[in-house]
């Protein structure tokens, strides 16, 4: 499932609520986003997605993740609108039978968002606005999962 | 007619987020923009900017209807 | 922190109080085991641990982790004594500034806990009980971490 | 004297998990589980069965306390 919220999420409960009644699963793992303080360089972060566009692009992904790593379930959850600092950006959790696939398949989902995901971030602080791009290590990581 | 969405670093750069805009095809678009707007017209050049048209993906010129989508997607960065 | 519990633990509740409160973290990824049915094939799950012994080696070696990978906080939670299908196992969080370092602290301390820390474990199904060892799977997870 | 621990399937094969053997050293306490159960003494033997005395893991022979605790370790596995 894919889903993006304005409001605060727990991600506590995404995990608790992902993990329940699951028999054959094995191995969930988790990854969340957290908006960091930066010593006090970042107040607010704020992010764009472009509706419906958004949802579809990460669900596109989403499905090619669960089928390289034969996942048994998927969940992303990606805030947008303004976070402040402490508050989850980004939770993706990912069911499996054994450890390895899961762990596999939410580093590839991670490095997906990070890089080529349909947001826009710009951090406000005392120096003003900026807007964040890709660094040269998300693009590195990116790289990690192409097929040749 | 097209109704024109700019994201992220774009919209702050244009000064608009929204708009509609007549144009046939999306090079005519990009014309329109040129002459009302160059600075947002080099921007939207970049090889980084991708383009959308009723949320799919364009990389070619294409022809829009009156109610189409046009989408000006800067580098992208979720997370 | 180390925590063993006979007693079933909710691992949402875990992740929940783990990222409260942290306005320079970033990153936290962690992992849920869950006992599965393997159609039927087992009914009940019996880890023993070494009381003492076990949370130390343990700690020693989410203390590896936490210097190895610049963690910020790590939390392992485990089960002993009879578990039933669909209950979680084990639970790993790990804190970071960023995402990398997160994951793979997470992942090298799951790989140690499935086949070196000191916990044993009986499967009992339909057929009878027997004793599970670390796979070749396990060890070579593991040898990934080996330093030269 | 020394409390020794049997874990896994050391346990299930010995049929006890906890006991008092009087030793003054391992090699001693090796020594009488051969003598009473040669079955549990090699078990003990394989290579990948480790040996903690007073919860520290050790490889050669030590002596003993009359309080130390010895366990045997068979392969391990959590999560």
């Amino acid at each position: 499932m894919i889903r993006l919220t304005q409001a605060p999420f727990d991600p506590g409960q995404a995990l608790g609520d992902f993990c329940r009644d699951r028999t054959e699963t094995g191995a969930v793992a988790s990854f969340t986003g957290i908006a960091r303080a930066e010593q006090g360089r970042t107040d607010i972060l704020e992010l764009e997605a472009y509706p419906g566009f958004t949802e579809r692009e990460i669900a596109r992904h989403a499905a090619a993740a669960t089928e390289r790593f034969a996942l048994q379930d998927v969940l992303v959850i990606h805030r947008t609108g303004p976070i402040a600092p402490g508050e989850a950006i980004v939770f993706v959790a990912t069911a499996a039978p054994h450890r390895r696939a899961a762990f596999e398949a939410c580093d590839f989902l991670m490095d997906y968002l990070k890089s080529r995901a349909p947001f826009w971030k710009k951090e406000t602080g005392p120096d003003g606005a900026r807007w964040i791009e890709p660094t040269d290590r998300d693009r590195d990581d990116l790289a990690r999962w192409e097929t040749s | 007619m097209a109704r024109v969405l700019l994201f992220g670093r774009l919209s702050d750069l244009a000064g608009w987020r929204e708009r509609d805009i007549p144009a046939a095809s999306l090079a005519e678009l990009r014309g329109r923009i040129a002459t009302e707007d160059p600075a947002l017209f080099e921007a939207l050049q970049a090889p980084a900017v991708r383009t959308a048209v009723d949320q799919e993906l364009v990389s070619l010129d294409v022809a829009l209807r009156p109610d189409s989508e046009v989408a000006f997607l800067p580098p992208m960065s979720g997370g």
